[in-house]
């Protein structure tokens, strides 16, 4: 059960959050149908660090990019994606 | 055990979605002017009589009261959306109550954690709620209406246990 | 030639303080090469490598296994063998396996204790009970056992099941294999090692794969903790560490590794009989033969390695278990461990040739590998063997990820995460 | 010779029945105690070859004396007798014998040990599966021990959530001393003991400097939580650990209903004072009822009053053992030999007679009693009569949690053990566990067969050379192929006996060996615990529908979908569910009907950019809609197939609702959300999901319009129309759309207003004729119509083409799902094409597989089975290879697990109204 530092909430038990997908497998739905379909089915799938789109969903409902480690599972860094926010 | 920890449903009330998406530094001042209080920070609340702000997201707060007078302050910079129908309320009142809710959840909800003002969405028992620490003897639960009655009957199975 | 198995080998050895077993495999120095290297000593590698001997007669053959044989998902899975799925192309597959588990321990002359005792999926609503008459129509269509029950019929396989009409999952019915069941896990790899070896395939220990010895478009053979082994063609046959293994060779797998976490109960009298799964709740129950409980639920849907698993995941399963078998309650969990599951982004596997000559693929089985073993083993032997895929195989290429020919039993599509 | 007794004075007052006969503990006693205080040493059976078992420790690493406490529901199989402390009427029995406890027939197996070696079920029992599944029934009545109870749990189980800064596992000297120093120093502490009593060892070896309960006080004055019979079961990521509390004994009835309580806790730092487990001894037959470790009875004799035997013989390659001794000897027993394995040891306690380089040998019982002790004493063999022997082989550190952390191990060469070393988590082991006293390895003497390592899976000495012989050699293929370590009590007593075998016999070095993964639980935990609150509901409330006690009164028939529950069907005197269904649906059909849509995904998007994040999320166009204008529409996954649909409205200028299916509606939650924050932040819009915010009512039928407008005192909206109203002297959206094939319109009011709209339709509806309709009825009229339905036609793995959809898909791309969509098999012509079906004879099986002839593989299946509402005739909508093309063809629908058939032919999917005349204007 990790902690997860949430850049709003702070940390918080994993149970609150989902995970979505690595940020190479991000599909721009308007870009070419190739490189899509490279990003949508091809993964590194690393023994080690990967950075990783997850969502704060049972929290402040925000989106972030960790960057955790597979087999450690150690967090090395959280940074939230999103909408402009006020402080 | 003076009074014990209770748990009441209170009447539907206007619940409002304040959600901005561009100029927030702008939009925030304009807000500020038209209510008299500074949007409230991260997991924090604040209110005058007539209307609280809960935080509990980076761009939307939780508008609960009158919000007829912010709907010509937000210009094309936010929005206001109805959500009261799909919330029920409860007050969680007396000593056991950050007691209480840590039962079937992963949030801290000791004094030193979740301080009067504070506000925070996590999950218990498998249910999204938002809470907003009232006082020091209460707490509101804003628990989608859905699962309003099965949460009520949870907390109230579990009242037994706080320590007496 | 080894001492054969049997009842009267057993007395034998009664006489004899049982002095008289070899050991069940070698332990060899790897050659400089072989016509085919299997990464990987896990069931699918093993069988793989015993079918090659076997059925193509190709001997020159290493297994290699970076820790001990067996150690993977073969070791520490749920042991449930069975064909049931809905999409033809994997319920034929699963099928062909099953035939090869009937007779498994005879042809292997090792007892993997295959024990069809029947695999039901409970129905807990009309809906659920209509997929379960559609899979079950779609098997028998194509030969393969399924048979709908009644609640009565279900209360006399399993008792223990809440059968009561207000329970919050009502069991409306189910649909059973019986000829689908369990097999001691840890036996199938054994087994399949013994037989390699008395046939002549060397399988090296303690020899971890570190890189790929390539040759423009050609892999030509492997690095290793022990050295370098050429090899004629090399198979990938490494389940949960596909995407670490392909990557060593440059390839990006349509696979992500998930933590699938199981646990076993103490040991108690007989009180299940089949294996006990559902079509809308997420859990499988079984009984081992020492009286345990074995059970599991949904994989923790988010990538790891590490073979550890995050418990309230894992306390979910338990909560659907308890709640359509109370007897379990009061039994307690006696061990729980972690697999890491090669999660393939249409939930079928990967078994074929990939764009690398002398580079093939064995992967993305998800957390139905075990029961594939013996049907994996046959089909990717004879796809190295030939250097076409078998038609059984033929379906799972790498290849159908981008022309759109996905077989998608769950279909949710490519996030394992969304499953 | 007469066994076990109780030493010390003291009030029995505590009744309590085992295998059926009432006996009397004393407080703090536990089962085991009070057993042993009066005179039973025979507890249970082992596991294989079903020898009698004693009880051998004093704490939850105890093998043998496994029983059964409490009954009904509340009945606890496998429950170690050191585990569980005495209360009135607790109910003990038993285990794994037939027909009792002292003559047990199973016990024959161990004349057969010889050939039932370790693996010898690998060996034997070939032919066909159903023969090895004849023996497979006779081996699993044999295994198992207890029996798990038949009747329901009785009992809640609580789970809670735990933060600390400083967590202390372990309530023995150096635990009692770190959670007072951590109180002290203002953090905020846990400490927790599975002991019911804290201390640890100072209950065995008493300490007059330190004061548990003194401690205790102090450290809860501070603030602390303490709590005892409470284990740290499991280690976890990033410092969380999860605490198993028994709030009641096992089988005892819970004042609060509560049985346990789990705890999922943070903690800061975790100190772990978890001290050590002593080790058996190797010799034959060593695992006889009377053969006990040296602490354990150490603490019989100091805690609990008790002698375990009066002429004792005590085995050792420690000094630790001869404190045991001076405990005897001071409690009156009399120690008849202590034997050293080392050639010298500490002074011998007075009246005690020491034998140095003495190994136990062998030892021989009648009736399950001890009798005599055999040793080899420098090289030859000297017997000795004693009811009781305390064995210490050395001390193993608790270092489970430590593992389970991460943590790595040092081999300690001077005491033959595995010490906890450094740990990637804030975590730390201090106490007696990093220092366990000098024990030599000392090789066993007697015969290896019967001498036993894992008691309760009766793996002897024999058995871990005939592994190693057999070439399972690593420690994982040793505890597998022998069971070693597999047993209830997970190797506490017998993985370093192995080790050091593999040690002595292969030359192997033991850190070299290694151990085997250390799992959770630390002590195993009851199911019902882990399952907690979801116990009853598998974790999964019903949801309920803001109008749930308004239908309630209407009787109807429920159904689930998803955790909602909706009403299926209004059934009137005694009709069946269809009889229901048919008349809801040709009310609807012929003059108007009202039904409850409330559970659809619904989201209010707002912003300039609105109608851009929709044409993201939507494979149609959203844009070109005028306001008050709405359409149908659906979305794809990024692989292009379909996976929901809905309509969406243009609210405003600015505003947009967008409807979608119920069981998508958490799904399409996620995706919108995906799409707004982490794929296009810039967007400025905002999307709120509303999907409870309102109740939604349909009324539909050809007076539909007429009703409304009545209703809501203005002219309905045309077909695909939106207008806001005020109905009841309620506000609400009125939505012109139709699901059935008839005009309709869906109200959408905000839920706490929901029933007075409700009843005010109704009202209406009824006055025409009409009535309310449930899901059967809404099946009915939208298969006949054609419509597709997510879960249904919407099967996750069809293409808009497929659903005849693809006309309406956006010529300007850009939306989720395109670029899948490009792949050519998305574009095969032989894919399975949605197709209406007419029956050429009896009802078609819904779920049925469509086949040219008997015994073909299939083409296709149905995927929504009903008939034509008002003409009669059975009719179905099907996905077909190559479907859009074969319209017109026969077919037979088979369904083998129903024994139905059907003649079909294949049609276009629209049967009713295909023009849609019956809403346009």
């Amino acid at each position: 059960m990790y902690q997860i530092t949430c850049p709003h909430c702070g940390p918080r038990a994993q149970t609150e959050f989902t995970y979505e997908r690595t940020t190479d497998s991000v599909v721009d739905p308007a870009g070419d149908a190739s490189t899509a379909m490279q990003a949508l089915y091809t993964r590194a799938n690393p023994m080690g660090l990967d950075d990783e789109i997850w969502r704060h969903t049972y929290g402040c409902r925000a989106w972030m990019v960790l960057t955790r480690h597979r087999v450690t599972h150690e967090i090395h860094a959280v940074k939230a994606i999103g909408p402009e926010a006020l402080p | 055990m003076t009074d014990a920890t209770s748990i009441i449903a209170l009447p539907a009330a206007p619940l409002h979605a304040l959600e901005i998406w561009s100029n927030p530094m702008a939009l925030a001042t304009r807000v500020q002017k038209a209510l008299g209080f500074a949007l409230p920070a991260m997991n924090r609340s604040a209110g005058n009589g007539s209307i609280t702000l809960l935080r509990f997201e980076p761009t939307v707060w939780l508008a609960e009261g009158a919000v007829s007078v912010l709907v010509d302050t937000l210009g094309d910079d936010g929005a206001l959306t109805a959500i009261g129908g799909g919330i029920v309320r409860f007050r969680i009142a007396g000593p056991g109550w950050r007691e209480l809710l840590m039962e079937g959840g992963v949030f801290d909800t000791s004094a030193a954690a979740f301080p009067v003002g504070a506000t925070a969405a996590t999950v218990i028992d498998h249910v999204g709620v938002r809470l907003h620490a009232e006082s020091d003897d209460a707490c509101i639960a804003y628990v989608p209406s859905s699962y309003a009655q099965s949460l009520h009957h949870f907390w109230d199975e579990a009242l037994p246990l706080l320590a007496s | 030639m080894k001492t054969p198995y049997s009842a009267f080998s057993l007395l034998r050895g009664a006489l004899n303080g049982q002095k008289h077993w070899e050991p069940a495999w070698r332990d060899p120095e790897p050659r400089a090469s072989y016509d085919v290297i299997i990464i990987g000593g896990g069931g699918h590698g093993l069988a793989t490598a015993y079918y090659l001997a076997k059925v193509h007669g190709i001997r020159n053959v290493a297994v290699l296994e970076k820790s001990w044989i067996g150690g993977g998902n073969v070791g520490r899975n749920t042991t449930l063998v069975r064909s049931n799925y809905r999409l033809p192309q994997l319920h034929n597959f699963f099928e062909f396996g099953l035939k090869l588990w009937h007779n498994l321990s005879d042809d292997l002359n090792y007892n993997v204790m295959f024990s069809p005792r029947g695999a039901m999926f409970l129905g807990h609503n009309d809906g659920d009970m209509i997929k379960l008459a559609e899979r079950g129509d779609a098997m028998r269509c194509d030969g393969i056992d399924a048979e709908l029950l009644s609640p009565k019929q279900i209360a006399k396989i399993e008792p223990l099941l809440d059968l009561s009409r207000n329970a919050r999952f009502p069991i409306d019915g189910a649909l059973i294999q019986w000829r689908a069941g369990t097999a001691r896990h840890d036996a199938v790899a054994w087994g399949y090692a013994r037989a390699a070896d008395a046939l002549g395939v060397d399988i090296i220990q303690k020899c971890e794969v570190t890189g790929f010895v390539k040759d423009g478009n050609r892999i030509t053979g492997v690095e290793t903790t022990r050295g370098r082994i050429l090899a004629g063609r090399t198979g990938i046959c490494v389940a949960g560490h596909s995407g670490h293994v392909a990557g060593l060779a440059g390839l990006r797998l349509p696979i992500e590794s998930q933590t699938l976490q199981a646990l076993v109960t103490e040991g108690v009298k007989p009180m299940v009989q089949s294996v006990v799964m559902s079509q809308s709740l997420h859990f499988y129950i079984s009984q081992s033969d020492k009286g345990g409980i074995v059970m599991g639920g949904d994989p923790d849907n988010w990538p790891s390695y590490a073979r550890r698993g995050q418990p309230t995941i894992k306390e979910h399963a338990i909560a659907q278990a308890v709640t359509v078998m109370p007897a379990l309650s009061r039994l307690r969990m006696l061990r729980t461990w972690s697999g890491v599951t090669d999660m393939s982004f249409d939930g079928a596997p990967i078994i074929g040739l990939s764009p690398i000559d002398g580079l093939y693929l064995n992967a993305g089985w998800c957390y139905g590998g075990f029961k594939a073993t013996p049907a994996s083993g046959w089909t990717y032997a004879h796809t190295l063997a030939t250097g076409r895929p078998h038609e059984l195989n033929a379906p799972f290429s790498l290849e159908r990820f981008m022309t759109g020919a996905t077989i998608d039993e769950a279909a949710v599509g490519p996030f394992p995460n969304h499953r | 010779m007469s066994g076990p007794s109780r030493s010390a004075t003291g009030e029995e007052t505590i009744p309590f029945t085992f295998d059926g006969t009432t006996y009397h503990a004393r407080p703090g006693d536990t089962l085991a105690a009070a057993l042993l205080a009066n005179g039973i040493g025979l507890v249970g059976r082992s596991f294989k070859y079903h020898r009698p078992r004693g009880i051998m420790t004093a704490g939850i690493e105890e093998p043998n004396a496994l029983v059964t406490v409490g009954t009904g529901g509340r009945a606890e199989p496998n429950t170690r007798a050191t585990d569980v402390f005495v209360y009135p009427g607790m109910v003990a029995k038993s285990q794994n014998r037939w027909p009792s406890l002292s003559f047990d027939v199973a016990s024959i197996f161990g004349l057969a040990a010889p050939a039932l070696g370790a693996g010898f079920y690998y060996k034997t029992f070939f032919g066909p599966a159903k023969h090895w599944m004849r023996y497979e029934g006779f081996i699993r009545r044999a295994a198992g021990l207890g029996n798990a109870p038949t009747e329901p749990d009785p009992d809640n189980f609580s789970q809670r959530a735990g933060f600390c800064d400083v967590l202390v596992v372990g309530s023995g000297p150096a635990g009692l001393k770190a959670a007072l120093e951590a109180a002290e120093a203002g953090s905020r502490v846990m400490l927790v003991e599975q002991d019911a009593e804290p201390g640890g060892s100072l209950l065995r070896d008493p300490d007059s400097a330190i004061d548990p309960a003194a401690i205790i006080a102090r450290i809860k004055a501070l603030g602390g939580e303490v709590l005892l019979r409470t284990t740290a079961s499991g280690y976890w990521d990033h410092n969380f650990l999860t605490l198993t509390q028994r709030l009641v004994e096992p089988g005892a009835v819970p004042p609060h209903g509560f049985a346990q309580r789990l705890w999922h806790v943070r903690a800061g730092r975790v100190v772990l004072a978890t001290g050590l487990i002593e080790r058996p001894v190797p010799f034959a037959n060593n695992d006889h009822p009377g053969v006990m470790l040296s602490q354990a009875v150490r603490s019989y004799v100091r805690r609990w009053g008790v002698l375990p035997g009066n002429r004792v013989v005590i085995a050792t390659n420690n000094d630790d053992a001869y404190v045991t001794a001076q405990a005897l000897v001071e409690a009156g027993a009399e120690v008849v030999a202590l034997l050293d394995a080392r050639a010298s040891g500490p002074a011998a306690p007075s009246g005690v007679t020491v034998y140095h380089d003495a190994r136990p040998a062998s030892v021989t019982g009648r009736k399950h009693a001890l009798r005599k002790v055999t040793a080899v004493v420098g090289g030859s063999e000297q017997s000795f009569h004693a009811d009781l022997m305390a064995v210490s082989g050395g001390f193993v550190p608790v270092a489970h949690l430590h593992m389970q952390a991460g943590g790595k191990l040092t081999w300690n060469e001077e005491a033959q053990a595995f010490i906890p070393g450094e740990t990637p988590q804030a975590c730390e082991t201090i106490g007696a566990g990093l220092a366990p006293p000098p024990a030599p390895a000392v090789p066993p003497a007697g015969k290896a067969k019967k001498s036993f390592v894992d008691f309760q899976n009766d793996v002897s000495l024999a058995d871990i050379d005939l592994a190693w012989q057999e070439g399972y050699r690593s420690v994982e293929h040793l505890k597998r192929y022998t069971t070693l370590g597999m047993a209830t009590d997970q190797g506490k007593t017998s993985n370093m006996v192995a080790l050091s075998r593999l040690a002595e016999k292969q030359g192997v070095t033991v850190p070299e060996a290694g151990l085997t993964t250390f799992r959770p639980p630390f002590t195993p935990v009851t199911m019902g615990l882990l399952a907690g609150a979801g116990a009853r509901n598998a974790g999964a409330h019903v949801r309920r529908i803001p109008l749930h006690a308004l239908h309630e009164a209407h009787e109807p028939i429920w159904q689930p979908l998803g955790y909602w529950f909706r009403p299926r069907a209004y059934p009137l005197g005694g009709e069946s569910l269809q009889q229901a269904a048919l008349r809801e649906a040709r009310t609807v059909r012929t003059i108007a009907g009202l039904s409850d849509v409330s559970t659809l995904g619904k989201f209010e998007v707002s912003g300039p950019d609105a109608a851009r994040l929709l044409e993201i999320v939507c494979a149609t166009t959203v844009g070109k809609l005028a306001i008050g204008r709405g359409r149908y529409t659906f979305m794809c996954r990024e692989d292009g197939f379909v996976n929901d649909d809905g309509t969406v409205w243009r609210l405003a200028e600015n505003r947009y609702l967008l409807t979608s299916s119920t069981g998508g509606a958490d799904r399409m939650a996620h995706l919108i959300s995906y799409v707004r924050n982490s794929l296009w932040p810039d967007l400025k819009c905002s999307v709120v999901n509303v999907q409870e915010h309102y109740a939604g009512i349909a009324l539909a039928g050809p007076r539909a319009r007429s009703i409304l407008a009545a209703l809501i005192g203005a002219e309905s909206p045309r077909h695909m129309g939106y207008a806001p109203g005020t109905l009841a002297g309620v506000p609400v959206h009125v939505l012109a759309a139709s699901y059935s094939g008839e005009r309709a319109f869906e109200i959408h009011v905000e839920a706490s207003h929901a029933a007075e709209v409700w009843r005010a339709i109704e009202v209406s509806t009824r006055a025409e004729g009409g009535a309310p309709y449930g899901l059967e009825a809404m099946e009915l009229l939208r298969i006949e119509k054609g419509h597709v339905v997510v879960g249904g036609e919407v099967d996750g793995r069809s293409t808009p083409h497929d659903l005849g959809l693809g006309g309406m898909l956006n010529k300007a791309g850009g939306f989720i799902g395109a670029a899948g969509l490009t792949r050519p098999a998305l574009s095969d012509p032989n894919r399975n094409n949605l197709v209406g079906l007419v029956s050429l004879d009896g009802p078609i099986p819904e779920g049925g597989m469509l086949i040219q002839r008997a015994g073909q593989s299939p083409q296709g299946h149905v995927t929504a089975a009903a008939r034509r509402i008002l003409d009669g005739g059975a009719i179905a909508l099907a996905l077909v290879q190559g479907g859009h093309k074969r319209h017109g063809e026969e077919l037979i629908v088979t369904s083998p697990t129903r024994g139905e058939k059907a003649r079909v032919r294949v049609t276009s999917p629209h049967f009713y109204d295909p023009a849609g005349e019956r809403y346009r204007d």
